[in-house]
């Protein structure tokens, strides 16, 4: 059945690439096929998931499709296991992609690359899937580059805008820099087992590497190197802003609940490699930690809402790589999963948003930008239920008690608290989640506040365009809306009763670095106090919000005076993009044409080389011939050399 | 063992001297036939064709002697017989042939209405073949002789050109200087041993351990510079491109083919046979003539814009490459020069028939950028020339190639691997003038409209071009047989080490004894 | 014996003649020099004769008739190139170069 | 199916055949008429395809010795012969060369507007000079056909090309003659000194390698002109800059036989040739370094400058040289992974690049340009040509699950074991060859189709899309499937390491005596 979950999307890919050649019209077609596949593919996952929860079995389920590439010591199949990590994420990918599918017929539905749309929507999810369900790290690698290249596609779906395109190429480079350190990995990891199979490697792992030792460090931080191209994380995070040049379903499918959350999977996946890596695993709570406030940072003074998800996004994912940084495996999966379900929302509330906004603007012909808060305002009034499931997922990231966000981040705060008794580092950490954690309820209620409150902004004549998104774009937002608040009961803390299931679901994949991961665990005293901080801190930020933005005395955008100051900096981005820019991207330009193409290749190898020898061959065969004068005396005196040589020769 | 000739009687010198016989006969007959038959044109065919029966029958000549494998009873006095005579007479000869075949329609069209132009290339063949049938120092100095008196006129034959003249002057004032030196090395060899015989010269320096004698050293030395100028090696190459510029096509074809190869022949059996056991003496100076010789032909040709001039100093290049096969001193190397002169004497005739068709007036102004277009125009023409440059250039798939190849493997096998890479190094240069020859025929347009248009070959002409390059072809291809007519023709060029120590020696054979 | 003064003019004789060649520019002249040279070498070839046997005497005759075939071959060059340009002198001959 | 070749005894005779039908073919052309020639070329490039297409199944891919082998006294005296054969290093390169043949002459159908008859006759006898560098096993023939091909090549190149052709030709020519001149000379030391030793003057690959050891001292020098040669032809930085001209001024078939089967013989040469016949000096530190180094600036190097390059023809040449460094980079790790590596590399470098290059001359054909400026967006107006060339480029670049992935992760993969820092470094290369593919595609394919003249661009006529249709196949099924390729290399490659390693003859270990073909050859004389 699981390979029916795989191959349909990419059957779905194939109809719909054939009909965007010869039958571009037909989106009906389209939108059947398009859903129905993922329908289709999430109900056999479903019945898979189901299977392998009623199964008895003591190691992971793998579906062997053929010999991919064996050479010699080096057998790598294609082949897929299904253990209770990739159910997990199998169920994010096919539940949550379906209903992005589904509210995708709506918000493209007069696109006129319909067709083209939802093939490469389907073949991201063929990838997604071949990535989560890789029995092996190359056959992972191919779902982790062909989701890159669907989000690549995707981000430049509107290629026709440069600016779109050169997005989709960013996101492309960024993620290849962290796959190089993912193709290391694999390197290191095969010479050290001599096996890429999953199941093999973390069975050799603990004979073949040293704990802690620097074999095991590098390959983890390699691997981590592919995380943060992947998930991005500082420094490789700029892409994802960028990112959000794609449609808005796109934003939430593959920028926010499914691709970029591959590099979280991918360490719980190697968790026992990091388990073994401590130094590692703190570098990955650190960087996660980091961002997540410096991402938190920046998503308080942007305008677009898009973007501001999206340093949402990468905060969020700084959160994720905290819980297994520190090693609380089940922690991170639960918050991805937590997390795929709100911000999905909060980005198909945005889409439906932004689809309204475009629709009143494209209707007067404005200029103005539909993804602009500054010209948004008061929207409650024209589309109550997106206001209304919106409020929901806000309440759930900004970790309102009861909510999914709630539970799932503050369990991960809690454990990097605790392991702040081994080693001090990890109370930084957990100091700077807090603070991040208050930046985002504050930025999300900012939002909220912007677009949904105070009075309209949007103009005139815009005004009377408002209206509620169809039933196809408000459902799914529905659905994930439930999903966002009940998401925590799947992984209650230990002080609630039903603690722990997800913790006791993903047992068998992350038992194996159990041993090498220090004891850390909370007095349910410290747990509750811990729950209350995190309430608190919710609060702070949203009731600040409240107190400090004025909606009401906004101007629209076109009126907007500049920003000065550090509103500025954290409005463009600490001007990563610029230093970038300056640093690497310019210098390296600079050295390929000037000194690799100019001076180098046709200065020094062709110029002086090539051409010189070619050059003074002519220049000597000239000067021989200047002593070719016609006259009969230059022809005996080189004559009489000549002889002197040559006696001189026999004689020496 | 074939028929056994005692050189020593009337008779056995007969059969031995056949084929120069038999020319001579017919050079005799030509000359009265031009007494009474010279001025028109048709006289001038007529003396032509005779010429080509002339020297077909000589070439039958010489094969019957070979057929019968024709040795000389004991060791040979004066004249040789042996493969290599026999093998090189025949390149001569065959030269000689094409060279007449070319003439035919060229002496016509550049109205050269004087018999005697066949007649010296008659006398010059058998100068030839008295070159590389002498087995003394005597007779080699004779055949050179002939062959270059006769030459010297052949340049200037053209009356009307100043540049025949002029070209003849020059060649012959060098020439008689060279002369000089020549016999001056003869008279110290002949002083150091006491014979101009060739196989006793050797004899005498192993016996008498002349191995370092001054006399003999400086003998060989002059002896080498004669044949350095005649057979063109830098720096006594200052006449050829003059001279192969001045004289008329087919005349120059002559001159860089067989007159050539036939100063190669005296020096190779000289080299190999008499001075084969004493290598260490003249190798290193042939050494350096070869490797300036081959690099300074090279990279002058580069320089050149003219078809003709190029040519000859693409001539000088090859000297340089056959000297190469000199320095090996060894029976190869005399195999590879058969072969090389075989292939060299066809491409030659070959590439200088296309220039005389192409060109007019001595074809002195037809420059390399003329041809272009060649190929859309007279393809078949085009072809035959780029086969020919190729086969210059030494392009696998053409004789050239095999020869070069030849050459490389005596030079390598005498472990001159040193001299074998600047052998390559200067064909790498080559490639720098050949191949725009072929680029302007193939890929570039003619110039005008009518370009080319009395570019046609005609004739004996057209058969000697389409001949040449067929076979050039076919030898690239297989070769097989043709080395080993050369290989089986220079075996026994060597004085076998029996006999170098059993040989009588003169009561009072050389100077170096007393 | 005077083997090796005779050896020693021969080549004095035909360091002479070489020196003619380079240094005039006479076509008659430099012709004539050659001549020397030859003679030069015919008088090696006699005295070396006197001790060595007859083939160098015999060499002697050869060179000479070679000259004269030399000697008449070159003045109609030499007369057909006056025709020409009315000049002997070579530095004026040099149509062909390069 | 290998039943049935084996009773019309096809091991016999393939080989004769596939080396002689082009040349037949060229014949026919040449005398037919013009305006046919190409479909007879056409035709007699697909009967060659078929006919060697058995050599997949007829292949016994559990040996390492040469098959199907053909013998001919050519030169006896000398010890030359025609003899030929394959193993599983060659018979990719030669199914590779009769693939891509069909496609380029369907490539050229419209490209090629004067002068088809010689035209088409020049690329079949091409076809037989460049099967015949593969399937040699004779030395003096082998450099016969490795000279020789130059000539067509030279003629495509010369009379059919771009402005500046002479000017590419002659730079072409004399940079491989001046290798591969070296090369003759390396040739016949080898001979003379095995000779010397053995007694047996021959020049036959096999009685050469199986001498090897007799070189001593030489085996320095000797190794540096056949490197020489072969670098050269690769090309290796910094011998590469006949490349870019070549490849920019030959029409498109000429850039696509280039860059897909004629760059493969130099990597061809060090695996036949140069490694094998000097193991101790291949596997010398200091060469080892210089050649593992230069490998490795020719993948950084080549991604680098193809970033700047205006001219798409040139970028992909540049990508060539690029790809070939890890092919250098694969044999020199000498590991099985990194020689299949290194194998399979050469096919797909052959199938991509090939596609590539045919995708430059479609888009020169309908606006004669090949500057990236004079596109963009043009991904709108012909959405077909856009796909492929975005698969094709994404194969380019490695991307899993096409050809160009399975290649470079073996390589990188076998090579890291040995050269784990150069490895690494190389590794970057797959960012590099991200940037410079994306930005000519953006360039090309998206952004404002502002150039009015792109907008009546014509998409895939059906006949380009018989030329694409297969490598499009090909990209994907080796990225997928690649096992049967590396399963028929797979034992030649193992002997070839073992044998360099070991610094054993192959042969003498692989089989038993009786079997061994020089004896049976011996037999014949």
């Amino acid at each position: 059945m699981i390979w029916l979950a795989v191959l349909l999307p990419f059957l779905g890919f194939l109809v719909n690439g054939w009909l965007s050649f010869f039958r571009p019209d037909a989106k009906r077609a389209v939108s059947v096929i398009g859903v129905g596949v993922l329908v289709a593919s999430f109900i056999s996952a479903l019945a898979g998931v189901v299977g392998l929860a009623g199964a008895v079995h003591d190691a992971p389920y793998i579906v062997h499709m053929w010999s991919w590439m064996p050479v010699g010591e080096l057998q790598v199949d294609l082949a897929f296991q299904v253990d209770e990590l990739s159910a997990v994420m199998l169920m994010v990918v096919t539940g949550v992609g379906a209903l992005i599918h589904v509210f995708s017929v709506g918000y493209m539905r007069e696109d006129r690359s319909y067709p083209r749309y939802f093939a490469y929507l389907n073949l991201f999810v063929f990838f997604m899937l071949v990535l989560i369900l890789g029995a092996n790290f190359p056959v992972l690698f191919i779902g982790w580059e062909g989701v890159g290249l669907c989000s690549y596609l995707l981000i430049g779906f509107w290629f026709d805008d440069e600016a779109k395109a050169t997005a989709g190429k960013k996101a492309f480079i960024m993620n290849r820099i962290g796959d190089f350190g993912l193709l290391l990995a694999m390197f290191m990891i095969f010479r050290a087992v001599g096996s890429l199979d999953f199941l093999e490697v973390f069975d050799a792992a603990p004979a073949a590497f040293v704990t802690n030792g620097p074999e095991i460090t590098l390959i983890t931080l390699l691997l981590f190197l592919g995380c943060i191209g992947k998930s991005a994380q500082i420094p490789l995070y700029t892409w994802l802003p960028d990112a959000m040049a794609g449609p808005t379903p796109v934003s939430a499918l593959i920028h926010a609940a499914t691709m970029v959350t591959a590099g979280v999977y991918l360490i719980a996946r190697t968790n026992i490699l990091f388990a073994m890596a401590p130094v590692s695993g703190a570098v990955v709570a650190l960087v996660g930690a980091v961002t997540a406030l410096f991402a938190a940072t920046i998503a308080l003074k942007q305008w677009d809402i898009k973007k501001v998800l999206a340093y949402s996004t990468v905060s969020q994912l700084g959160f994720m790589f905290v819980a297994v940084g520190v090693g609380a495996y089940a922690a991170g999966i639960f918050h991805l999963v937590t997390h795929a379900f709100f911000k999905a929302l909060l980005f198909l509330g945005a889409g439906s948003v932004i689809h309204v906004m475009h629709h009143a603007y494209h209707h007067t012909h404005s200029g103005e930008d539909a993804q602009d808060m500054r010209n948004m305002g008061g929207l409650r009034k024209f589309m109550p239920w997106t206001a209304a499931v919106m409020w929901v997922a806000t309440l759930a990231i900004a970790g309102v008690p009861g909510l999914s966000g709630f539970f799932s981040k503050d369990q991960i705060l809690a454990e990097a608290f605790a392991r702040g008794q081994g080693a001090f580092l990890f109370y930084v950490i957990w100091a700077l989640g807090a603070v991040a954690a208050l930046l985002t309820a504050f930025y999300m209620t900012r939002l909220m506040l912007y677009t949904f409150h105070g009075p309209n902004r949007t103009g005139e004549a815009e005004a009377k365009q408002l209206h509620e998104a169809p039933w196809v774009m408000t459902g799914p937002l529905v659905v994930l809306a439930a999903g966002s608040a009940l998401g925590g009961f799947l992984n209650l803390p230990h002080v609630l009763p039903g603690a722990g299931w997800l913790e006791h679901w993903l047992k068998p994949v992350t038992e194996g670095s159990v041993p090498y991961l220090s004891e850390a665990h909370l007095s349910a005293g410290l747990e509750w106090r811990l729950m209350g901080l995190a309430t608190l801190i919710a609060a702070a930020g949203m009731i600040a919000a409240w107190y400090f933005l004025k909606p009401d005395r906004l101007g629209a955008a076109k009126a907007a005076p500049a920003e000065a100051g550090v509103q500025r900096v954290l409005l463009n981005n600490y001007y990563v993009d610029e230093l970038y820019n300056t640093l690497i991207v310019r210098p390296t330009d600079w050295v390929s044409r000037k000194v690799l193409w100019r001076i180098i290749d046709m200065g020094a190898i062709d110029g002086a080389v090539v051409h010189g020898a070619a050059k003074v061959s002519r220049l000597l065969g000239w000067i021989g011939t200047r002593f070719q004068t016609g006259n009969l005396g230059t022809y005996v005196v080189l004559f009489v050399i000549g002889v002197l040589f040559v006696l001189s020769a026999v004689a020496g | 063992m074939g028929m056994v000739v005692n050189l020593a009687t009337p008779a056995g010198l007969f059969w031995g001297m056949l084929p120069e016989i038999v020319l001579t006969g017919w050079a005799l007959a030509l000359m009265l036939v031009a007494g009474w038959r010279h001025g028109g044109e048709e006289d001038q065919r007529f003396a032509g064709q005779l010429a080509l029966a002339a020297l077909v029958s000589t070439l039958f000549a010489l094969w019957w002697l070979w057929a019968k494998d024709a040795r000389p009873d004991g060791i040979a006095l004066m004249i040789a017989l042996d493969g290599f005579r026999y093998a090189s007479s025949t390149i001569f000869l065959l030269g000689a042939i094409m060279t007449v075949m070319l003439s035919l329609g060229y002496v016509r069209r550049e109205r050269i209405h004087t018999p005697e132009y066949y007649l010296l290339i008659l006398f010059a063949t058998i100068g030839m073949m008295v070159m590389s049938a002498a087995a003394d120092l005597i007779v080699l100095f004779l055949g050179l002789e002939i062959m270059s008196i006769c030459v010297y006129v052949l340049t200037g034959i053209n009356r009307r050109s100043v540049f025949g003249a002029e070209a003849a002057l020059k060649y012959f004032l060098l020439g008689a200087f060279a002369s000089g030196f020549l016999i001056y090395g003869i008279a110290l060899i002949y002083g150091a041993t006491g014979t101009t015989n060739l196989t006793l010269i050797a004899v005498s320096i192993t016996n008498l351990g002349l191995q370092s004698n001054g006399m003999l050293m400086a003998g060989i030395g002059l002896l080498i510079i004669g044949f350095a100028f005649k057979v063109g090696a830098v720096p006594f190459h200052m006449w050829t491109p003059d001279v192969y510029e001045g004289a008329p096509t087919p005349i120059t074809a002559f001159m860089a083919a067989a007159v050539k190869a036939a100063a190669f022949a005296a020096l190779m059996r000289i080299m190999v046979h008499s001075l084969g056991e004493s290598i260490g003496t003249w190798q290193n100076a042939v050494w350096w003539l070869a490797v300036v010789t081959m690099l300074g032909g090279n990279l002058m040709a580069l320089a050149q814009r003219r078809l003709k001039r190029m040519l000859a100093y693409s001539s000088i290049a090859h000297a340089g490459y056959l000297l190469t096969a000199v320095v090996s001193g060894t029976e190869t190397g005399a195999a590879a020069y058969l072969f090389y002169a075989f292939a060299y004497t066809l491409v030659t005739l070959g590439a200088f028939g296309v220039l005389a068709v192409v060109g007019r007036n001595g074809e002195r102004d037809v420059r390399i950028d003329d041809l272009a277009g060649l190929a859309a125009k007279r393809p078949w023409l085009a072809f035959a020339m780029a086969v020919f440059m190729l086969s210059l250039l030494g392009f696998p798939g053409t004789a050239g190639f095999m020869a070069k190849w030849y050459v490389l493997m005596s030079a390598i096998e005498a472990d001159q691997w040193k001299l074998g890479i600047i052998l390559v190094l200067a064909s790498v240069v080559s490639a720098g003038y050949y191949l725009p020859v072929v680029m302007e025929m193939y890929m570039n347009q003619p110039i005008t409209e009518e370009a080319h248009q009395e570019s046609v070959a005609v004739g004996a002409g057209r058969w000697v071009i389409g001949a040449t390059a067929a076979l050039l072809l076919l030898i690239g291809f297989f070769p097989g047989r043709l080395m080993d007519v050369s290989r089986s023709s220079s075996d026994d060029l060597k004085p076998s080490a029996a006999f170098t120590l059993n040989a009588p020696t003169g009561p009072d054979a050389g100077m170096a004894s007393r | 014996m005077l083997l090796g003064p005779a050896l020693g003019v021969s080549a004095i004789l035909f360091s002479i003649g070489v020196l003619g060649v380079l240094i005039r520019r006479n076509a008659i002249i430099i012709f004539m020099c050659v001549e020397l040279m030859l003679n030069a070498v015919n008088l090696s070839f006699v005295a070396l004769a006197q001790q060595l046997g007859t083939d160098g005497q015999v060499f002697v005759f050869f060179v000479m008739t070679v000259a004269a075939a030399e000697a008449a071959v070159g003045f109609a060059i030499i007369i057909a190139i006056y025709r020409h340009k009315e000049t002997l002198d070579l530095q004026n001959l040099n149509l062909l170069r390069g | 199916m290998s039943g049935f070749l084996a009773s019309i005894g096809y091991g016999q005779w393939v080989l004769e055949a596939i080396m002689i039908v082009p040349l037949l073919g060229a014949l026919i052309v040449m005398m037919g008429p013009s305006a046919q020639a190409k479909k007879i070329a056409l035709g007699v490039a697909l009967v060659e395809f078929v006919l060697s297409l058995g050599l997949w199944w007829a292949f016994d891919q559990g040996t390492a010795l040469m098959q199907f082998e053909v013998y001919h006294e050519w030169i006896p005296a000398w010890g030359i012969a025609y003899h030929l054969g394959i193993d599983g290093i060659s018979l990719f390169m030669v199914l590779l060369t009769t693939f891509m043949m069909p496609l380029t002459i369907l490539g050229s159908w419209n490209y090629i507007k004067e002068r088809e008859g010689p035209f088409y006759a020049l690329m079949l006898v091409l076809t037989t000079g460049m099967l015949g560098v593969f399937v040699a096993l004779d030395m003096f023939l082998f450099y016969v056909f490795w000279e020789i091909m130059l000539i067509p090549m030279y003629f495509i190149i010369g009379v059919w090309g771009g402005a500046r052709r002479i000017y590419a030709t002659i730079k072409f020519f004399v940079f491989t003659f001046f290798g591969s001149l070296l090369m003759l000379v390396a040739i016949l030391v080898m001979y003379y000194v095995v000779g010397r030793e053995t007694g047996e003057y021959s020049f036959s690959y096999r009685h050469l390698l199986n001498n090897t050891q007799y070189l001593g001292q030489w085996a320095f020098w000797l190794f540096g002109a056949f490197f020489l040669a072969f670098a050269i032809k690769v090309p290796m930085f910094p011998f590469h800059t006949w490349l870019p001209d070549a490849h920019v001024e030959a029409p498109t078939p000429g850039s696509v036989i280039l860059a897909g089967i004629l760059l493969k013989m130099g990597a061809y040469g060090f695996l036949r040739f140069a490694v094998p016949f000097f193991p101790h000096v291949a596997l010398d530190p200091t060469v080892a370094t210089i050649v593992v180094t230069l490998a490795v600036v020719g993948i950084i190097y080549g991604a680098l400058v193809a970033l700047v390059q205006p001219d798409f023809k040139k970028l992909i040449a540049y990508s060539s040289v690029s790809h070939l460094g890890f092919v250098m980079l694969g044999i020199w790790a000498l590991t099985l992974q990194s020689i299949q590596g290194a194998i399979v590399i050469m096919i797909n470098h052959g199938i991509s690049t090939g596609a590539l290059f045919f995708m430059a001359g479609m888009m020169y054909e309908r606006r004669h340009t090949r500057e990236i400026a004079d596109f963009g967006g043009i991904a709108r107006v012909v959405p077909a040509f856009a796909a492929v060339l975005t698969l094709v480029a994404l194969s380019s670049i490695g991307l899993p699950g096409t050809n160009g992935f399975v290649g470079e992760f073996l390589v990188l993969i076998g090579s890291f074991s040995q050269y784990p820092v150069a490895t690494a470094i190389a590794t970057t290369g797959v960012i590099f060859a991200a940037m410079y593919i994306l930005l000519a595609l953006q360039r090309i394919l998206f952004g404002k189709l502002d150039n009015p003249a792109n907008k009546k661009m014509q998409d895939l006529s059906i006949r380009e899309l018989f030329v694409l249709g297969p490598l499009v196949v090909c990209i994907v099924w080796i990225g997928l499937y690649p096992a049967p390729i590396l399963r028929r290399v797979e034992v030649s490659a193992q002997a070839l390491v073992t044998q360099v390693r070991g610094q054993l003859p192959v042969q003498a270990k692989a089989i038993p005596e009786e079997q061994q073909p020089l004896g049976k050859f011996g037999d014949d004389k």
